[in-house]
């Protein structure tokens, strides 16, 4: 009954397995099974926040010619972020008079809970899913957009008319880029014929040929598009407009401080490694590292966990690659004016996503065989290394002929069972 | 453990819809009234998809409940133009003063 | 456990809308309608209807209270303006209000719910129970079936049976609300587009 | 004979050849016919906002006119290469010639399958054709798909046993109608571009009408409108010949008579116009009459319309009328005597499980002669034909000769095989009467055009008499011929009227053919093809006698009334009648040939003005001086008298009715005999000859009095003034008519007119008064009472919902409000009201 909302497999092992004070009821199972997945997700998103900050302003002062930080943790400095989050708990937590108290301090909250929320459906590596849904990428996708609330609840609570102009900004930018965003990322949908993260990822291996960055022309221009879009969903810069400090003092953040003010950041940076890694898992591979005989080769001898932690640690790189060019182009690029974002998007990424995603459907209805700069497809032999690799039978655990009879409606249907 | 019930979700529908026709009746800001009228789709929809699951209607609950999302969307949508122009016309949200049409 | 997630669930839904109806901030209206809608999404994954709860999330919460904000925010001449309620309305809604719950939910607990299906599914001989594909419904994975609902083709009906021919799905009431969005983007924008005053160029 | 090669591989028609045939055929005469129709739809609907002086409508009338020829000629030679140009001997010859080895079979076989299967349903639609019954023509009728072909188009309606639907019936009378028709009307159509061309202007002067002060009328010119009423009566004549049934029929013969009313009232400003046009029409209504009496006799006891079975290939079906009546020999099977005859007829079961009484019959035959008299002009309807030369002249011409009166022959030519020997009697007499009334008024009309009105009275008579003694090839022979030559004549005389600026007074022409010799020397040719003149006996080769159509045509008739008068004796003016006729006849046209063309000019201010029309107008007269001639190709006498057929006959003969060729002997109830082909081809020579003789004495007095001047006529008039009078009144018909129908009915109408005025008049304004006094009770009624209660309900009602619109405070939220608690009041009362649920 639980299963849409909690993780079974852990659950149903801790109701059989036989050691220690095992097996347990069903109730404990649950809650326990619940309780490890929540641990594990909290640590892929606290992490990568932790080091991206670093990251960021390691890379922003090789960009601007500085060291960044070098003291704290040893050489690089890579225990900034955490001496960064002991010195904000130990602020004082306040609010101005003005402010709506109760929703200025529930906002920061909000925003962290729908970032954290996302990572639910994310799949880390081929076995390794919080919550296999078939609707996987539509609820990431839902839970990003409730982020945008919490900012714009932010922005108005505070009582600042700084804070509500970034507020507005926000939603404005959020609610427009929502649309060609959805547009690229039904792109991988429509060729996977599933909304399902872990199929889509696994239609994705082999050869990096497979990838659907490199299936055609198109879905190669709709991963940049996609990145764009990303940018500005997550009002980086060049498209930071809310939080703009030479116009905005700092946007809608301007009146928090403290662990207020680091949950947006916390949840800035999570969603930013999320969607690097929703990009990977959507266009460049996921969890496959693009040479198909070696994963093959790891599933075969060393076994599924290892290949698990294998694609696990392939996905971390390729989205935090992805992260680090995010903040590349942040102290690359100016920021635009706020009209010129809309713009921008009005005029340009959602013309621009219609066409790919048009040019994509009909590309796979009459050049069904026919890659991306001329290459025959199944030259990785996905299916070979598939067939080979270990996917857990839970993966998509859904009404099989129902599967079935919709794998011929997908125009690649043969990727699945 | 008890089995939750159609009624339970039913109950909570039926909050959802009276809540939703009582921010109708009170709110005299017109977004509180469109914020009613969500609330009461909402309510229905919950009755839909618990109808699904218990009843007999099958899929078929569950893509009305769709239907009803998406078209409270374009109400919504829609209703926020009109309540703009009413802003832009009398400088206020009040819906009591749209009574014009008064006998 | 499900009876704990109801309570959860279900009880932040009703606290949230009745917060909405009893707060007198519109933006805190906005942000209980949030949290109760968001609860309504969670007994939507509960119930097994996953694409319904995501749809919820985005298009609800994520769009349309974004949208009512964004209103808010246009309208109101100053940040935190409420506008109050009459003392003696609230009285007669709450009465009123209480009846009607009392009314609804006497309905509720009267009525023979499983008495009622049985009744129907033996009058039109179609067990919804034994309908494979609503049976993995309960999984939480509808998304394939809903869409293909959705484009003319009902899995969970037709499978499973000797049948030969599809049953009609929703394609069209699908075409219709697409036509009708476009409808509705066009008008909204009509309706709220700013207002040009003309100047007249013969005079300077 | 012109023709040697004809294509040796011709055999016996196969079904095949015969649905192919029948489907080309089909087509082609439906758009000859309906190609009219659309002409007709665009000039009226085009024309009358258009340019009035454009002269597109006629050429589109011509067009479509003239396609339709075109069509018609495919057509007929589609059918003659079908059907060996009804010369089957030689395609019998050619076929055997191919199979010579077949030969014996072929024949035997054919004959055997009829002599077996006489009474089989299987050879029913072969029926009408007949069988063998005369030597010269034994072949063709072996084969069961000759010569006719019939079908439907589509069934309009069925009404229980009533089955309304649009048929076709085409046999080589149908395509030769069809060309000459069509030909006929396009010569006069291109004629028409010319007479009617002073029409092309905005202000048109009608020198005819009188106004007061002295002025004529001026309207508007209707060139278009002429040219859509001919497209018209064209579509409507055809669809007439193409008919496969009597209610079609039916429909296009009124649809004839309504466009000959519009074209005859042509010039409706004109009182004479327009009473001529309603003349024709109510004097054919009298005729339809009958037509109608006639149709439901048929219906009642046939139960069917058509003439014959609509899927001819098929086993028959449902069998037409001729079918159904007729034996495979053309026999009646009539049992009974005196009254209680009946006659059997053969049913889709092949049984004679349908029967209709003898008298029945004659009297269906008698009504739908009734019809044809009144279309035809025959006695005693026959006044309005003269009066119809109100129209414009072209119109003339297509009335007289290819349409409307050719209508009556042509259906009692069609519907031959439905009149006994009785009808054929009457017919005969009727011919004969109005043959001879025409002949005589003709003497003494000076008219140019009603000399020819009732020439063609009397040319009508002769059809009618020539059907009506037996010769049905004749009867309809000279309606083709005369077509011509009629046509012709009016066209000529058309020619005259419009080069002498609308004088038709003979008496005020003369020695025109100085000055318009196109117009009197083809004048001439009609002339003299109307009198029958010929040098017979004198042959050459590929051009036979020397004679014009006319002449065997006329000696045909002739022949054939001899040869009745030799088998009836007692019927012996229908021979001396006609004879004395042909006399008449020669004698009367060329009275106006002389009068007109030849001599001194009587009147020198007409004859200064007289020119010979512009080309477009003598280009048909020379075109159907040729036809008038050579119409009869390929006939002619050889040294015994015998008449031998060309392709008219021919062709003319393959549409014969089966009972015709054998004559009958002794048969109806007044025992009369009917020549058969043999027989007259006995007296051709001697019929021949006295109708020769009779024509070249007609010639010599015409010539005597109108050239050389040897008798004076004025002097003759006087001397038989009583009769010149009676001649001139036109034997007193119309003024018969007046007495017997037209007086009795206005004096019957004043009393009524009296009891109208004196009586009815006076009630009538007794109770309009009454009601006027009862109206002002009523309307103080209303004011006080009726209008106070409905103010009170008015008033009740605006102050309630004065009252209410204190719910109605425009306030959205008190309107939810309501909403939820009727909803729980509704929901109180229910649980109240409906514990158990």
């Amino acid at each position: 009954m639980t299963a849409a909302v909690m993780a079974t497999t852990l659950s149903e092992y801790l109701q059989t397995a036989d050691w220690a004070f095992l097996p347990l009821d069903a109730v404990w199972a649950d809650a326990a099974a619940a309780v490890v997945h929540i641990t594990l997700l909290a640590i892929f998103f606290g992490l990568p926040a932790f080091v991206f900050i670093w990251a960021e302003r390691k890379v922003s002062g090789r960009i601007q010619d500085r060291l960044g930080p070098t003291r704290v943790g040893g050489k690089f400095g890579w225990l900034q972020s955490l001496a960064d989050g002991v010195k904000l708990i130990q602020k004082e937590d306040l609010w101005p008079k003005a402010a709506d108290a109760m929703l200025f301090r529930v906002a920061p909250y909000l925003v962290v809970v729908a970032s954290f929320a996302a990572f639910l459906v994310l799949p880390f590596s081929s076995d390794w899913v919080a919550l296999a849904l078939d609707a996987g990428l539509f609820v990431a996708l839902a839970l990003l957009s409730l982020e945008v609330l919490g900012i714009i609840l932010a922005g108005y609570s505070s009582g600042s008319k700084w804070s509500l102009f970034g507020g507005m900004r926000e939603a404005a930018q959020m609610v427009s880029y929502e649309v060609p965003l959805g547009i690229t990322a039904v792109i991988p949908v429509a060729i996977a014929g599933t909304m399902n993260l872990g199929e889509i990822g696994s239609m994705q291996s082999g050869w990096f040929i497979n990838w659907f960055l490199l299936r055609d022309p198109f879905t190669f221009l709709a991963f940049f598009v996609f990145f764009t879009v990303t940018l500005a969903s997550n009002k980086r810069a060049p498209f930071d407009l809310a939080e703009a400090e030479s116009e905005l003092v700092g946007g809608f953040h301007t009146e928090y401080s403290g662990m207020r003010w680091s949950f947006f950041f916390l949840a800035e940076y999570a969603s930013m490694w999320f969607v690097s890694a929703l990009a990977a898992i959507l266009f460049l591979g996921g969890w496959w590292t693009g040479i198909g005989p070696l994963d093959a080769w790891v599933a075969e001898t060393l076994g599924g966990f290892t290949a698990n932690i294998l694609g696990f640690v392939v996905l971390v790189t390729k989205a935090s690659v992805l992260v680090v060019v995010q903040i590349w182009i942040r102290w690359t690029l100016p920021r635009l004016r706020i009209d010129q974002v809309m713009m921008t998007c009005l005029k340009y990424l959602v013309p621009i996503s219609c066409f790919l995603f048009l040019a994509t459907v009909l590309w796979s209805l009459f050049l069904p065989h026919v890659a991306c700069f001329g290459l025959a497809k199944g030259m990785g032999e996905r299916t070979a290394v598939m067939a080979a690799a270990p996917r857990a039978g839970d993966l998509s655990a859904v009404d099989a002929p129902a599967v079935d009879s919709v794998a011929s409606f997908s125009p690649s249907g043969e990727g699945r069972r | 453990m008890n089995e939750i019930a159609l009624e339970g979700y039913l109950g909570i529908g039926a909050l959802l819809f009276v809540c939703g026709v009582l921010c109708m009746a009170t709110k005299r800001n017109g977004i509180g009234v469109l914020m009613g009228v969500e609330l009461v789709l909402n309510g229905a929809n919950v009755n839909f998809v618990a109808f699904s699951k218990f009843g007999t209607l099958g899929l078929d609950g569950q893509i009305a409940s769709m239907f009803v999302i998406v078209l409270a969307a374009a109400e919504a949508a829609v209703a926020l133009a009109i309540a703009l122009n009413f802003y832009n016309n009398h400088l206020t949200i009040d819906v009591d003063r749209a009574n014009e049409l008064k006998g | 456990m499900e009876t704990l997630l109801f309570v959860l669930f279900g009880g932040t839904a009703a606290v949230g809308a009745l917060a909405v109806v009893l707060s007198q901030n519109v933006v805190r209206m906005a942000f209980y309608l949030v949290i109760s809608l968001g609860s309504t999404a969670g007994l939507f994954f509960m119930l097994g209807a996953d694409f319904v709860g995501a749809t919820q999330l985005l298009i609800y919460v994520g769009g349309t209270v974004v949208l009512l904000i964004f209103g808010v925010m246009l309208t109101a001449s100053g940040p935190f303006i409420t506008i109050k309620t009459a003392p003696s309305q609230v009285i007669i809604a709450s009465v009123v209000g209480l009846a009607f719950f009392g009314v609804l939910f006497l309905t509720v607990l009267q009525v023979d719910w499983n008495a009622n299906s049985a009744r129907l599914e033996s009058e039109y001989s179609a067990s919804s129970l034994e309908r494979i594909g609503y049976n993995e419904a309960n999984v939480g994975n509808t998304a394939r079936s809903l869409g293909a609902a959705f484009l003319g083709a009902r899995f969970d009906e037709d499978l499973g049976r000797d049948r030969k021919e599809l049953s009609s799905g929703y394609l069209l009431p699908f075409e219709i609300i697409s036509v009708h969005l476009l409808v509705v983007l066009v008008g909204a924008a009509y309706l709220a587009r700013a207002k040009r005053r003309v100047t007249r160029i013969e005079e300077e | 004979m012109a023709e040697t090669d004809r294509p040796t591989t011709n055999q016996f028609m196969s079904v095949e050849q015969y649905l192919e045939t029948a489907e080309s055929l089909k087509w082609l005469l439906t758009v000859a016919w309906l190609l009219p129709l659309l002409g007709f739809a665009v000039e009226i609907f085009g024309g009358y906002w258009g340019d009035r002086h454009n002269k597109v409508a006629s050429y589109l009338a011509v067009g479509c006119i003239g396609t339709g020829f075109v069509c018609s000629l495919i057509a007929l030679f589609t059918w003659g290469g079908a059907t060996h140009w009804g010369h089957p001997e030689e395609a019998v010859a050619a076929a055997e010639h191919d199979h010579a080895h077949d030969e014996g079979h072929a024949h035997d076989d054919a004959h055997a399958h009829n002599d077996g299967h006489e009474h089989d349903e299987e050879h029913a639609h072969a029926e009408e054709h007949g069988p063998e019954h005369d030597d010269e023509h034994a072949h063709h009728v072996n084969d069961p798909y000759s010569a006719a072909f019939s079908g439907s188009y589509y069934m309009l309606g069925q009404f229980g046993d009533l089955t309304v639907s649009l048929d076709y019936y085409i046999d080589g009378l149908t395509i030769v109608m069809f060309c000459m028709v069509t030909l006929i009307a396009t010569c006069i159509h291109v004629f028409a571009i010319g007479y009617m061309s002073d029409e092309l202007t905005d202000d048109y002067e009608d020198h005819f009408v009188h106004l007061p002060g002295g002025k004529h009328f001026h309207r508007p010119g209707r060139f278009y409108r002429f040219f859509a009423y001919l497209s018209l009566f064209s579509f409507s004549m055809l669809g007439l010949v193409i008919a496969g049934n009597i209610f079609m029929v039916f429909v296009f013969w009124e649809l004839v008579g309504v466009c000959s009313y519009l074209l005859i009232g042509f010039y409706v400003e004109r009182k004479s116009a327009s009473t001529a046009a309603n003349k024709a029409f109510i004097m054919n209504r009298v005729g339809d009459f009958g037509f109608l009496i006639g149709l439901m006799i048929l219906f009642t006891s046939f139960g069917t319309f058509r003439f014959a079975n609509p899927h001819p290939t098929e086993r028959a079906v449902e069998p037409g009328l001729f079918q159904m009546l007729r034996g495979e020999h053309g026999d009646l099977h009539i049992h009974g005597e005196g009254r209680e005859a009946e006659v059997f007829l053969t049913t889709a079961t092949g049984d004679h499980d349908k029967s209709i009484p003898y008298w029945l019959l004659v009297t269906a035959g008698l009504g739908i002669f009734a019809g044809c008299i009144g279309k035809s002009a025959q006695f005693p309807l026959q006044t309005w034909l003269p009066d119809a030369m109100e129209g414009p002249t072209p119109v003339s011409a297509l009335v007289h000769s290819a349409t409307m009166v050719a209508a009556g022959v042509y259906l009692a030519g069609r519907f031959y095989p439905m009149f006994t020997p009785e009808v054929l009697l009457v017919i005969a007499y009727v011919g004969c009467i109005t043959l001879f009334i025409g002949a005589t008024i003709a003497i003494v009309a000076t008219d140019i055009k009603r000399v020819l009105a009732y020439s063609t009275i009397s040319q009508l008579g002769y059809m009618m008499l020539a059907l009506g003694v037996g010769g049905w090839v004749a009867g309809l022979f000279h309606l083709i011929t005369h077509a011509f030559f009629k046509s012709l004549m009016f066209l000529c005389s058309g020619s005259v009227i419009h080069g002498c600026h609308h004088e038709q007074e003979m008496t005020r022409m003369g020695g025109l053919r100085k000055k318009m010799p196109i117009t009197a020397y083809t004048m001439l040719v009609g002339v003299i093809a109307i009198s029958g003149l010929a040098i017979p006996y004198l042959t050459f080769p590929f051009i036979g006698n020397i004679a014009f159509s006319g002449f065997y045509s006329k000696d045909e008739i002739v022949a054939t009334a001899l040869t009745h008068m030799s088998l009836n004796p007692v019927h012996f003016l229908l021979f001396l009648v006609p004879l004395v006729t042909a006399g008449i006849t020669a004698f009367y046209m060329f009275r106006l040939w002389f009068m007109t063309f030849a001599g001194e000019p009587k009147d020198e201010h007409v004859y200064d003005h007289a020119h010979e029309s512009p080309w477009v107008m003598t280009a048909p007269l020379l075109v159907l001086s040729f036809f008038a001639i050579t119409v009869t190709w390929g006939m002619q006498i050889d040294e015994e008298g015998h008449l031998k057929p060309g392709y008219l006959v021919n062709a003319l003969l393959t549409a014969e009715p089966a009972h015709v060729g054998e004559g009958l002997t002794e048969a109806g109830i007044l025992g009369l005999s009917l020549p058969g082909h043999h027989a007259v081809h006995e007296y051709h020579a001697t019929a021949g000859t006295a109708a020769l003789i009779a024509a070249f004495a007609g010639l010599l007095i015409s010539y005597l009095i109108y050239v050389n001047r040897a008798i004076d006529p004025a002097g003759i008039a006087r001397q038989l003034s009583g009769t010149y009078n009676f001649l001139v009144e036109k034997w007193q018909f119309d003024n018969l008519y007046d007495a017997m129908f037209v007086r009795p009915v206005h004096i019957v109408a004043r009393w009524p007119q009296a009891f109208d005025r004196n009586y009815l008049d006076g009630f009538l304004h007794a109770l309009c008064r009454c009601a006027v006094w009862v109206s002002k009770w009523d309307r103080a009624f209303d004011e006080r009472v009726v209008d106070r209660l409905v103010n009170l309900v008015g008033d009740v009602t605006f102050a309630v919902g004065r009252s209410l619109t204190v719910i109605q405070t425009g306030r959205l939220r008190q309107y939810v409000m309501f909403i939820a608690v009727g909803v729980v009041a509704l929901f109180a009362l229910m649980f109240v009201f409906m514990p158990t649920l």
